[in-house]
C-alpha cells in the first residue's frame, strides 16, 4: 500500500520530518527566541555549553566536553577542540565570551526569553547598555572559559542549556549592530552554528531543512536530513502522521493518541512534561484578594474528573507548584469538595452577586473546555463566572496590565515549572505583573534554595516555600501536563526528554533502522 | 490604456480610505502592540519604563495621526517596513505569501470557470430536466455546506482514508517537484474552486435561461443555426456578462475563503498571513495585507470591466476610445 | 398662431445634455432642443412631429419642468420652475407610467393631494369623477395597474393629468404604444376632454395620421429645431419644408390610388445629434439642396423660421423655399 | 368592494409564493427552526451549558437523542439553543446590514451627485477591506458575543446591500411613474416614501432571504476562526468547529454532523425562500 | 403556380401553464403561392406571431402544444425531424422580426451574423461566406458595406439594423420570407425605405412574403392579399383592394374605421372598436367578437361562426350570402 511506500522512502532517504504544534518563528538569533518550539531546531543547529540529559535533572556535555564547579560561583568549561562553525572556522573560548558579553550589554534587546545565564555572570548588570567588557567571564585559553557568577546558583547548568544561551560566532556577528540582530541576514537566512546539522534551506513560515554536519565534533549524524515544520494544527499533524508526511511530533494533545493507535509505523507515548495547567489569580484584585476565595477554587473545581474526562487522564493533579515535592505531609491536597468551597467563600464574605470575568486565550487548545468546566463547577456553588475568550494578544496584554482590575482570574499553562522548584521562582518577583503575589519570606526562601548546594537542606527550604504557596494559592495548579509524543518505530537512539523540546538534544545519535 | 491609468488613479483615495479605516480599527483593538515583538512571558517581566523605551524604539508610541502619516510617507517611497514579529521586510514576506496564494487561488479560478460555466450552460439547456436537477442540487450542496467542514471531510477521505493525496501543506519535504506541488494543491484548490464553480454555475444557468428566451436567440434559431453554435456562441457569450460581474465580485471573496482553506490545509498564504498580522497586532504587516487585498479588489474590478468590454462590444470603457 | 390667449409660451427653449465623467469631449454634448419658440392658445392643439431622437420627448419634459432648460417657458402666467404649474404630461408607455404598487386611485389622487386644498373625502370624490370622465368605473379606484389593459391604463394616466386642472396637457406619444382600435379610443377621449375643459394641448408624436385627427397646428421637428410650424390644414396640404414634405409622403396610405409622384423617399438615416451638420441641419438628406445646385448658404447659415406673405402663420426654415427669390412652393420646385 | 389589506401586487406575489413548492419548503424549514429555537427551553430536556464530566462524548441514546459533546452536554439541547443563536445572528445581521445598506443606498441613489459619489466611495472602501481580517479586529474590540457577531457580519455585508439598493433606487427614480408624481407636484420626500421605497422592496426582500443564508454560513466561518459567540453559549457554527479535533471528526460524528446539517438546511431554506421571492415578485410572472 | 408553396391547415397552438392555458392560434388555414404576398393583420395578441413561429417549427415545445399541418413544398414542417427542420429554417423559409436591435445578437458583428447563415446551410469556406455577406449588405443598401462588415449592431441605426436582418434572411435565397412587424420600431421615413426594399427584393428573388402587421395602411401598399386575425383565428381573407374597399367582417370594418388615415379629412373623428382585445383561455361558445360588435345576432351568442363564402368570413352575418 502507499503507506508503506512513504515509510520506505523516508527511511531509504534517511530523513526525518518533525514538528511541534503551533507557529514558531524561524529566527536564528537568540535575541528573538520567543517560542518554545524554536528549541527543537536550535538544538540541531547550535551548541550550548552543556545540554540537559534525557533523564530529569541530568546535564550532559555539548560544546564543553568537561566542566567543573571550581567554587560556589565559578565554573570552568573546557571546549571540545574539534568544534567548528558551519563555515569551517574553529569554535573558540572567545566566541563564548563574545556571546555572553554581547547579551549582557544588550539585555534589553532580547524580546523573547531573557538570557538569564549570561546576566547572572558577575558584572553583567553593570555593562547593560554599554560596550564595556564583561568582567565575570574570561577565555583562559582558546579552549577554556571561566565564568564567575554574581551569586551561587544551583540551577546554573540547567539554565545554560536553554536555547537562548546558544553559543554564537564572534566572527560573523561582531560587525552586526545589536539593534538589527533580529532582522539581520544572520537571523533570518544565513546563520552560522556549530551543531550537528547545517541549515540547508529556509522556507519562511513553512519549514527548515537541515543537512547533517559531517564535521560535527561529537560525531557525524546518521540521519542525513531533518526537516522542521511549523504552523501546523493538531488535526493537521495527526493527519500527516497518518499519511507519512510527518515522522516526529512532540508535545501534542494527548486525546489524539487513540487516533494514531492503528499506525504501526509510529510509536506514541504520553509523557508528563515540565509544563503545568493552572488557574491564575490577580491577587490585588478585590474580588479574589482573599486567599479563601482562591482556595475555594481548588475545592470547587473537580480537577481529577476534568483531567480524566477531558484529557484522558494525561497529567497529574497538583497542589503545589510542579517541580516541588508534592508529598509534603502538611500540604493540603484540596480534593474536590464543593461544600468546603462554599464555606470558604461564605467565610470570606464573597459577593456572589458580582460575576467574575474569566478572560482566556481561546486559540489555546483545550482551554475552551477547561474554562467551561470551571464556569460550570463554580456555578454549582454560586460563583457566577463570565467567560471572556479573546485572542492571544489581547489576553497577554491583560495579563501584563499593571491595573489590578484588568482581570481577577484567568487560565494559563505550560512553562517549565516541572523542572525544579526554582523554575517557578520568577512568578513571585516584585516586578512580575502576572499575579502580583509576592512576599519577602518567599523571595528569601527561593534565593536561599538557589544558593544552597546541599540537596537535603535545599529540600527543607523548598518545603517551607511549598507550604506558603499551598495556603496563599496565587495560582491554582490544576495539573502537570502530559503531552503526546510520536516517534517512528524505526527511529533508534531517540528518547523523550522531560522537557519535550529538549528531545532533539541528541539528534546526532539518532538513526533509522 | 488611458482608461486603465485613470481607473488606477481613482483607486488611490479608496486605498487610502481602506488603510485609514484599518489603521484606526487596529489601533482601537485591545492588546499591547508590543505583543508582536515581545513574548508573553517577557511582557510580564518588563517594567513600564522598559516597555515605553521599547515602544519608542519601534515607533509604536507615535500619536494616531502621526503614525498613519508616517506609514503613508514610507509607502510613497515604496517602503512597507519590517514585520515586528518576524523581523523580515514586509514586502518580501508579502511577495512570498502572494505567490503561495496565487498557486492556490489560480487553479481554483480555473476550476471554477472550467467546471462552473459549462455545467451552467448544460443545466440551462436542459432546464428542469434530470441533468439540471442533479447539477443544481450538487451546486446547492456545495454552497450550503460550511467551507471548513468540506475541507475536513475531503482531507479525511482522500488523504487519511484513501491515501490518494497529501493531507496538508504545500510540498513533500525532501521530495519537492512540480508533480508533488500539484498533488498538494489539488484538494485545497478543489475546495475553493468547487464553491466558485457552484456559484458561477448558478448564475450561468439563470443567465443562459434568460438569454435563451431573448429575441436574438429566436432569430438565430430561425436562421437555422446549428445547436452547438447556438448555445456555445450566441447564448453563452451574452450570458457571460452578468456572470463576469459575479466572477469579479467573487475574487475578493475567494481570498477570504482562502483564509479558512489555508488554515485547514496549513498553507502559508495571504490568508494565514492576514490572520497572523491581525492577531499579533502587527501594524506594518496588517497594512501590507490590506494594501494587497484592497489592491486586489480594485484590480479585480478593473479586470471585470476590461473583460466586459471584450465580451460585450456595446460597453465602451469610460468613453475614451474602444 | 396669435399671441392673444396663449396659455403656453416658449421662447428660445434649449436643452443640452453634457455627459458626466472625467474625459468628456465637447463632441459628446447633445443639443437635444435647440432654441424652440412657440405658443399655444387655450383649447388649441399643437402637434409636434418628427423622427426618433429629434428631441420631442426632451421638449415635452422641459415643458412640464422635469428637464433643465434655458430659455423661457410660461404656462398660464406661471414662469420658471415652480413645483406646481398647471401643466401635465401623459406618457407613451402606459405600463411604466403607473406605479405598480399603488392603486390607481392613489395615482390619480396625487396631483389633487399635491394641491393640498381638498379634504380626503373631496379627493376621493374628485378621483371618482375623473375616472368616470375618462370612461372608467369610479369603483375601480382600489385596483392595481396590473389589473388593467394598456388602453385603460392610458385612461387612468389621462385622469391623473386632468386632476391637476391643467391649463396645458402635454402628450408624449400617448397613443403610440396602443393597438389601433384602442388608439382611436384614446384620441377621441383627449379631444372630448379638451372640448370640455378647454386646456391647450401639445401632442408629441411621430404618427402623422393621428395628427390629422386632433391637431390645430403642426410643428415639424428635426435635430432639436422646428423646421416648419403652421396650421395643420396648410402643413398637410402644402408643406413648405422639403423635410415635412418627405415625412408626409412616407406615411403609408390605404387609398386605392397611390399617388406615385408624391412618393418622395428620403435618403439616408435619421441624423446623429452628436454630429450635426453645419448650416442647415437637414442639408445632407435634402432633395432641394441637391436640385438647386448645393447653394453655399445652406452649408454656412442655419435657416430661420420664416413666414410667407400669404400665410402669416405658416413658418418654415429653408433657405431654398424662402430664399431671396421669394417663397415658392415646395412642389413647384420639386417638379 | 372592500379595500384589500395588501396591495394587489403583493397579494398576487404572495399567492404565487404559496403555490411554489420549494419556496414553501424553505419557509416551513425556517418556521420550524424558529419555533424550535423559541421553544428550546420547553423541548430541551437538559441545561444546554451544563457540563457533565461523567457523560463525555456519549453516542446517541434514549436519554441523549443526539449524544453528548466533549463536555458531556446534550447535543440535541444545544442544537435547539444553537438555533436561537444562528437565527438571531442570521436575521439580526441581515436586518442590520439591510438597514444600513438601505439608508446609504437610498440616500446615495436619490440624492445623486456629490453625495452619491462620497457614499459610493465609502462603500468601495468597505468592500475593499478584507472581511475576515476586519472580523478579527472587530471581535477583538467588541469582545465575543452574539451582538458582535451580528455587527461583524453586518459590517461585512452592508456594502453589497447599499449597492443593490442604490441601483434599484436609480432604476425607480428614473421611471415614468416617479416623473409623473413629480409633475403632479408631489414633494421629494413623499416620492421617496410613497413610490421609491415600496418599489425597491421586492429586490431587497429577495436579498434579505438570501442574506440570511450567507450570514449563517459566515457565523460558522467566524466560529472556525475563534471569532464566534461567547462560550459556553451554543451556536451551530461553534458546534461544528468541534470537528476540528480529529477525534471528534472521526469518532464522534453526532457532535458536529447535526449542526452542520442544520446550517446546510437553513441556508438551503433561506436560498429557496429568496429564490421563491424572486420568482414571486418578478414582474414577468405577473399576469 | 399549380402547386402552392405553403399550405397551412387546421393550425392550432395552445400554451399551457400550471394555472391556465392560452389558445393562441385556433384552426388557422391559408395557403401561399410561390412569389405571392400575404399580410396577416390583427390586434395585439391575436396570434399573428405565434402563427409565424409555428410555420418554422419554432413554437416552444416546453409549454406549446401545436396541432394541424404546415406543408411547405409538400413537406410537413411540423413533423420534420429536427435536423431537416433546422436545414429548412433560414434556407427555405426565413424570418425577420419587429425589433431589429433585440433580434440581432449584440455581441456578434453584423457580418458574422449574416455569414453564419450561409455557413449553416451551405458547405462554403469562411471566406466565401464573408464575401457573400458583403454582397448581401450591399444588396440591402448599406452604405460602405465593406467597411461596416465588422461593426456591431449597436453601431447601426434602426433602419440599418433591419436591413442587416433582411440581409441575413436573404442569405440563402429563401422561397418564403416571413416579416413579423418589420417596421413597427422604425421611423416613418425609414419604414418607407424598408418597405420599398422588401418590395424590390420580393420581385427580384421571386420570394413569397408573409407580412405580419397591425397596420392596415402598411399592408395596403405591400401585399396582394390580406388575412385578418382575431382571437387566434383568421376571420377574413381577401385581396387587399377588396378588403379595403368592402370589409366583410365587422372586426375588419372596425379596424379600418379606427385606423387613422393620412388622406382623411382634418379633424375627422375616428370610430374606435369598443372594449378591449380578447385573449382566449378556453374554446369560446360564442363569437369571440360578440362583446365588441355592433351588429350582434342571436346566433352570435350561441355558436362560434364557421367560415362563410370565398372570403371565409367567420361571421354569422355572412351565413347565407356567399
Ligand atoms: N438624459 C439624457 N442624456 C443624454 N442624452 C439624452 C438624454 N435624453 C435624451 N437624450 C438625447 O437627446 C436626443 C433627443 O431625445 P428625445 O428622447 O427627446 O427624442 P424623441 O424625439 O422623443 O425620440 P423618440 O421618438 O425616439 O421618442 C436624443 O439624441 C437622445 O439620445
Ligand atoms: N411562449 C409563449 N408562452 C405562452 N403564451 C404565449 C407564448 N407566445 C405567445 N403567447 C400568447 O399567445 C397569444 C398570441 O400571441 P402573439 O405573439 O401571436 O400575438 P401577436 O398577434 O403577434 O401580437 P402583437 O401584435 O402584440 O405582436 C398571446 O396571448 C400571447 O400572450
Ligand atoms: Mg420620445
Ligand atoms: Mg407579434
Amino acid at each position: 500500500s502507499s503507506s508503506s511506500d512513504s515509510e520506505d522512502t523516508s527511511s531509504a532517504k534517511s530523513q526525518l520530518i518533525m514538528t511541534y504544534p503551533g507557529k514558531f518563528s524561524f529566527n536564528f538569533h537568540p535575541v528573538a527566541d520567543s517560542d518554545s518550539g524554536q528549541q527543537i531546531f536550535y538544538n540541531l543547529f547550535y551548541s550550548n555549553l552543556v545540554r540537559r540529559g534525557s533523564s530529569a535533572g541530568t546535564i550532559v556535555a555539548d560544546l564543553a566536553s568537561t566542566w567543573e564547579n571550581v567554587a560556589a560561583t565559578t565554573y570552568t568549561f573546557r571546549l571540545n577542540d574539534k568544534a567548528k562553525w558551519s563555515d569551517g572556522q574553529p569554535v573558540t573560548a572567545d566566541d563564548v565570551v563574545f556571546t555572553a558579553t554581547a547579551a549582557a550589554q544588550n539585555a534589553d534587546k532580547f524580546t523573547g526569553y531573557t538570557p538569564t545565564a549570561w546576566l547572572a555572570i558577575d558584572g553583567a548588570a553593570a555593562i547593560a547598555g554599554t560596550t564595556k567588557p564583561l568582567t565575570g567571564i574570561k577565555a583562559v585559553d582558546p579552549h577554556t572559559v571561566q565564568i564567575t557568577l554574581a551569586a551561587p546558583d544551583s540551577q546554573y547548568l540547567t539554565t545554560l542549556a536553554n536555547a537562548v544561551h546558544v553559543i554564537l560566532p564572534q566572527h560573523a556577528l561582531a560587525a552586526v549592530a545589536p539593534a538589527t540582530w533580529a532582522k539581520s541576514a544572520f537571523a533570518t537566512q544565513t546563520p552560522i552554528g556549530s551543531g550537528p546539522y547545517k541549515l540547508a534551506k529556509v522556507v519562511p513560515d513553512q519549514y527548515l531543512e537541515f543537512a547533517a554536519n559531517m564535521d560535527y565534533y561529537q560525531g557525524a549524524p546518521k540521519i542525513k536530513k531533518i526537516f522542521v515544520k511549523t504552523g501546523m494544527t493538531e488535526a493537521g499533524i495527526v493527519n500527516q502522521l497518518k499519511t507519512g508526511e510527518l515522522d516526529v511530533a512532540l508535545g501534542m494533545d494527548p486525546t489524539n493518541q487513540s487516533l494514531l493507535a492503528s499506525t504501526s509505523r509510529l510509536k506514541t507515548s504520553v509523557d508528563v512534561g515540565v509544563g503545568t495547567m493552572y488557574i491564575q489569580f490577580r491577587v490585588d484584585n478585590p474580588q479574589v484578594a482573599d486567599e479563601r476565595v482562591r482556595q475555594a477554587f481548588y475545592y470547587g473545581v473537580d480537577r481529577a474528573s476534568m483531567l480524566k474526562s477531558l484529557f484522558g487522564n494525561a497529567g497529574k493533579v497538583l497542589w503545589a507548584p510542579a517541580g516541588f515535592d508534592q508529598t509534603g505531609a502538611d500540604l493540603n491536597h484540596y480534593d474536590y469538595d464543593p461544600a468546603k468551597a462554599k464555606q470558604l467563600l461564605d467565610a470570606a464574605n464573597f459577593d456572589y452577586a458580582k460575576p467574575l470575568t474569566l478572560p482566556y486565550a481561546s486559540t489555546e487548545s483545550g482551554w475552551d473546555k477547561i474554562a467551561a468546566t470551571i464556569k460550570d463547577d463554580m456555578g454549582k456553588i454560586g460563583v457566577n463566572i463570565t467567560l471572556a475568550p479573546m485572542d492571544e494578544t489581547a489576553w497577554s496584554s491583560k495579563l501584563s496590565d499593571p491595573n489590578p482590575n484588568a482581570f481577577s482570574v484567568t487560565l494559563n499553562c505550560c512553562g517549565t515549572e516541572g523542572r525544579s522548584p526554582d523554575a517557578s521562582s520568577v512568578y513571585y518577583n516584585k516586578t512580575f505583573v502576572g499575579t502580583k503575589y509576592y512576599n519577602d519570606q518567599l523571595i528569601g526562601l527561593f534565593a536561599a534554595g538557589r544558593a544552597e548546594s546541599d540537596p537535603a537542606k535545599q529540600a527543607t527550604i523548598y518545603a517551607q516555600a511549598a507550604k506558603i504557596l499551598n495556603t496563599a494559592v496565587p495560582y491554582n495548579w490544576l495539573w502537570a501536563r502530559s503531552g503526546l509524543n510520536v516517534l517512528p518505530t524505526a527511529l533508534q537512539g531517540a528518547s523523550i526528554y522531560q522537557s519535550v523540546i529538549d528531545t532533539t538534544g541528541n539528534a546526532w545519535q539518532w538513526s533509522l533502522r | 490604456m488611458r482608461y486603465v491609468v485613470r481607473r488606477l488613479l481613482a483607486a488611490i483615495p479608496v486605498l487610502i480610505g481602506v488603510t485609514l479605516v484599518s489603521y484606526l480599527a487596529l489601533s482601537f483593538a485591545p492588546g499591547d502592540k508590543l505583543s508582536a515583538v515581545v513574548s508573553q512571558e517577557a511582557l510580564l517581566q518588563m517594567t513600564e519604563p522598559q516597555k515605553a523605551a521599547l515602544r519608542h524604539s519601534l515607533g509604536l508610541d507615535q500619536s494616531l495621526w502621526k503614525g498613519y502619516l508616517h506609514f503613508l510617507q514610507r509607502l510613497v517611497h515604496g517602503d512597507l517596513g519590517f514585520s515586528l514579529s518576524s523581523g523580515r521586510p514586509i514586502a518580501s514576506e508579502l511577495t512570498e505569501r502572494i505567490g503561495v496564494t496565487l498557486q492556490l487561488v489560480g487553479p481554483s479560478l480555473v476550476i471554477g470557470l472550467v467546471v462552473g460555466i459549462p455545467l451552467g450552460v448544460v443545466a440551462a439547456v436542459r432546464a428542469d430536466g434530470l441533468i439540471d436537477r442533479i447539477i443544481t442540487s450538487a451546486s446547492t450542496l456545495l454552497i450550503v455546506v460550511p467551507g471548513f467542514v468540506l475541507c475536513l471531510l475531503l482531507i479525511d477521505l482522500f488523504a487519511v482514508q484513501l491515501r490518494w493525496l497529501p493531507a496538508s501543506g504545500l510540498s513533500s519535504l525532501g521530495a519537492e517537484s512540480l508533480n508533488d506541488r500539484i498533488r498538494h494543491l489539488i484538494l485545497p484548490s478543489a475546495v475553493l474552486g468547487a464553491a466558485l464553480a457552484a456559484t458561477l454555475m448558478r448564475y450561468t444557468r439563470s443567465s443562459v435561461i434568460e438569454v435563451l428566451a431573448s429575441p436574438y436567440i429566436i432569430t438565430a434559431r430561425a436562421k437555422g443555426i446549428r445547436t452547438r453554435r447556438l448555445y456555445g456562441v450566441h447564448a453563452l457569450r451574452n450570458a457571460l456578462v452578468p456572470v463576469i460581474t459575479v466572477f469579479g465580485l467573487s475574487l475578493p471573496i475567494l481570498l477570504a475563503g482562502a483564509i479558512i482553506t489555508e488554515t485547514v490545509f496549513g498553507i502559508p498564504g495571504m490568508g494565514s498571513y492576514a490572520v497572523d498580522a491581525a492577531t499579533r497586532r502587527d501594524p506594518g504587516a496588517m497594512m501590507g495585507v490590506i494594501l494587497v487585498i484592497g489592491g486586489g479588489v480594485v484590480g479585480a474590478n478593473l479586470l471585470t470591466d476590461l473583460i466586459y468590454s471584450v465580451v460585450d462590444p456595446r460597453i465602451r470603457l469610460g468613453g475614451a476610445g474602444t | 398662431m396669435t399671441s392673444t390667449g396663449a396659455v403656453l409660451r416658449c421662447a428660445d427653449v434649449r436643452v443640452v445634455f453634457t455627459p458626466r465623467g472625467l474625459a468628456t469631449a465637447r463632441a459628446d454634448r447633445i443639443v437635444a432642443v435647440d432654441g424652440v419658440s412657440f405658443e399655444v392658445a387655450a383649447g388649441r392643439t399643437l402637434a409636434v412631429v418628427g423622427e426618433s431622437g429629434c428631441g420631442k420627448s426632451t421638449l415635452a419634459r422641459a415643458l412640464v419642468g422635469v428637464q433643465r432648460y434655458t430659455g423661457d417657458i410660461t404656462v398660464a402666467q406661471h414662469r420658471g420652475a415652480e413645483r406646481r404649474r398647471p401643466i401635465q404630461l401623459v406618457f407613451q408607455d402606459p405600463y411604466a407610467s403607473l406605479d405598480p404598487r399603488r392603486t390607481i386611485g392613489f395615482s390619480v389622487s396625487e396631483p389633487i393631494r399635491a394641491q393640498g386644498r381638498h379634504s380626503r373625502a373631496e379627493t376621493a370624490k374628485r378621483v371618482g369623477e375623473l375616472l368616470e370622465l375618462v370612461g372608467l368605473d369610479a369603483r375601480m379606484s382600489a385596483r392595481y395597474p396590473h389589473e388593467f389593459s394598456g388602453g385603460q391604463r392610458q385612461r387612468v394616466a389621462i385622469a391623473r393629468a386632468l386632476g391637476a386642472d391643467p391649463a396645458v396637457l402635454v402628450c408624449d406619444e400617448a397613443t403610440s404604444a396602443l393597438d389601433v382600435s384602442v388608439q382611436a379610443q384614446i384620441v377621441n377621449l383627449l379631444i372630448d376632454a379638451q372640448r370640455a375643459q378647454g386646456f391647450a394641448m401639445v401632442f408629441v408624436t411621430h404618427n402623422l395620421a393621428v395628427v390629422r385627427q386632433l391637431a390645430d397646428d403642426v410643428a415639424v421637428m428635426y435635430l432639436g429645431r422646428f423646421l416648419e410650424v403652421g396650421p395643420a390644414a396648410q402643413v398637410f396640404a402644402q408643406p413648405r419644408h422639403p423635410y415635412s414634405e418627405a415625412l408626409l409622403s412616407a406615411v403609408p396610405r390605404t387609398s386605392a390610388i397611390v399617388d406615385e409622384h408624391r412618393q418622395i423617399r428620403l435618403v439616408g438615416d435619421p441624423p446623429d445629434p452628436r454630429n450635426r451638420p453645419d448650416g442647415c441641419h437637414f442639408r445632407p438628406r435634402c432633395r432641394l439642396y441637391q436640385q438647386s445646385g448645393e447653394p453655399e448658404v445652406c452649408r454656412t447659415r442655419s435657416p430661420g423660421l420664416l413666414a410667407t406673405r400669404q400665410q402669416e402663420a405658416h413658418l418654415a426654415a429653408c433657405h431654398v423655399t424662402s430664399g431671396p427669390a421669394g417663397p415658392g412652393s415646395v412642389s413647384g420646385t420639386a417638379q | 368592494m372592500t379595500r384589500p389589506l395588501l396591495p394587489g401586487s403583493v397579494r398576487a406575489a404572495a399567492n404565487r409564493f404559496r403555490s411554489d413548492g420549494t419556496a414553501m419548503f424553505g419557509l416551513i424549514v425556517i418556521l420550524v427552526t424558529l419555533i424550535a429555537a423559541v421553544c428550546a427551553p420547553l423541548i430541551g430536556r437538559y441545561d444546554p451549558n451544563a457540563t457533565n464530566l461523567d457523560e463525555v462524548m456519549r453516542a446517541p441514546s434514549g436519554s441523549h437523542w443526539l449524544g453528548t459533546d466533549e463536555l458531556g452536554r446534550d447535543v440535541f439541547t444545544r442544537l435547539l439553543y444553537g438555533a436561537q443563536t444562528s437565527l438571531t445572528v442570521g436575521l439580526g445581521a441581515v436586518a442590520l446590514s439591510v438597514l444600513v445598506g438601505m439608508i446609504i443606498g437610498a440616500v446615495a441613489g436619490y440624492a445623486g451627485g456629490f453625495v452619491d459619489g462620497v457614499m459610493m466611495r465609502l462603500t468601495d472602501i468597505a468592500l475593499s477591506i478584507p472581511p475576515l481580517l476586519m472580523g478579527i479586529v472587530f471581535v477583538a474590540i467588541l469582545g465575543p458575543s452574539t451582538t458582535s457577531v451580528i455587527i461583524v457580519i453586518a459590517a461585512l455585508s452592508w456594502p453589497s446591500f447599499a449597492r443593490l439598493v442604490r441601483g434599484e433606487v436609480l432604476r425607480v427614480r428614473g421611471s415614468d411613474y416617479v416623473l409623473a408624481s413629480q409633475i403632479a407636484g408631489t414633494r421629494r420626500l413623499r416620492i421617496l416614501t410613497g413610490h421609491v421605497l415600496p418599489n425597491i422592496m421586492g429586490p431587497v426582500t429577495v436579498a434579505f432571504g438570501l442574506g440570511i443564508g450567507t450570514a449563517v454560513l459566515t457565523e460558522a466561518g467566524l466560529s472556525f476562526l475563534g471569532l464566534g459567540v461567547r462560550p459556553p453559549q451554543a451556536s451551530w457554527g461553534g458546534m461544528v468547529t468541534s470537528a476540528l479535533s480529529p477525534e471528534v471528526l472521526q469518532n464522534a460524528k453526532w457532535i458536529w454532523l447535526p449542526p452542520a446539517g442544520m446550517i446546510g438546511l437553513l441556508v438551503l431554506a433561506a436560498t429557496f425562500v429568496g429564490d421563491g421571492l424572486l420568482r414571486a415578485v418578478d414582474p414577468r410572472t405577473q399576469s | 403556380m399549380s402547386e402552392s408553396l405553403l399550405e397551412v391547415e387546421g393550425l392550432s397552438v395552445e400554451f399551457v401553464s400550471k394555472s391556465h392555458s392560452t389558445l393562441a392560434v385556433r384552426d388557422v388555414n391559408f395557403s401561399m403561392a410561390a412569389g405571392s404576398s400575404l399580410a396577416l393583420v390583427g390586434e395585439s395578441g391575436s396570434g399573428k406571431s405565434v402563427t409565424a413561429l409555428a410555420l418554422l417549427g419554432l413554437v416552444s415545445t416546453r409549454n406549446g402544444r401545436i396541432s394541424g399541418s404546415v406543408r411547405f413544398q409538400g413537406r410537413d414542417v411540423l413533423r420534420l425531424p429536427p435536423r431537416q427542420l433546422r436545414e429548412l429554417r433560414g434556407a427555405e423559409i426565413a424570418m425577420i422580426f419587429q425589433d431589429p436591435l433585440s433580434s440581432l445578437n449584440p455581441v456578434m458583428s453584423v457580418g458574422q451574423q449574416i455569414a453564419e447563415v450561409v455557413r449553416a446551410h451551405e458547405r462554403v469556406s469562411r471566406g466565401a461566406a464573408k464575401a457573400r455577406a458583403r454582397e448581401l449588405l450591399t444588396l440591402v443598401r448599406i452604405p460602405g458595406a465593406e467597411r461596416r462588415f465588422g461593426d456591431f449592431p449597436h453601431q447601426f441605426s434602426g433602419g440599418m439594423r433591419q436591413r442587416v436582418m433582411i440581409a441575413a434572411a436573404l442569405a440563402c435565397r429563401p422561397k418564403l420570407l416571413i416579416a413579423d412587424e418589420p417596421t413597427t420600431a422604425l421611423d416613418v421615413t425609414v419604414q418607407a425605405q424598408i418597405l420599398d426594399l422588401l418590395r424590390d427584393l420580393r420581385t427580384e428573388f421571386d420570394m413569397a412574403t408573409l407580412l405580419i402587421t397591425h397596420d392596415l395602411a402598411v399592408v395596403s401598399e405591400f401585399s396582394e392579399r390580406i388575412a385578418v386575425m382575431y382571437a387566434g383565428r383568421i376571420v377574413e381573407t381577401a385581396s387587399t383592394r377588396d378588403l379595403l374597399d368592402a370589409p366583410g367582417h365587422p372586426y375588419t370594418r372596425g379596424l379600418l374605421a379606427s385606423t387613422p388615415q393620412i388622406e382623411s379629412e382634418l379633424g375627422l373623428r375616428l370610430t374606435p372598436i369598443p372594449g378591449t382585445p380578447v385573449q382566449l383561455l378556453k374554446a369560446p361558445t360564442t363569437c369571440p367578437f360578440v362583446t365588441r360588435c355592433d351588429q350582434v345576432l342571436d346566433r352570435c351568442r350561441e355558436q362560434e361562426p364557421p367560415p362563410f363564402g370565398p372570403r371565409e368570413i367567420r361571421c354569422w352575418l355572412h351565413e347565407e350570402g356567399s
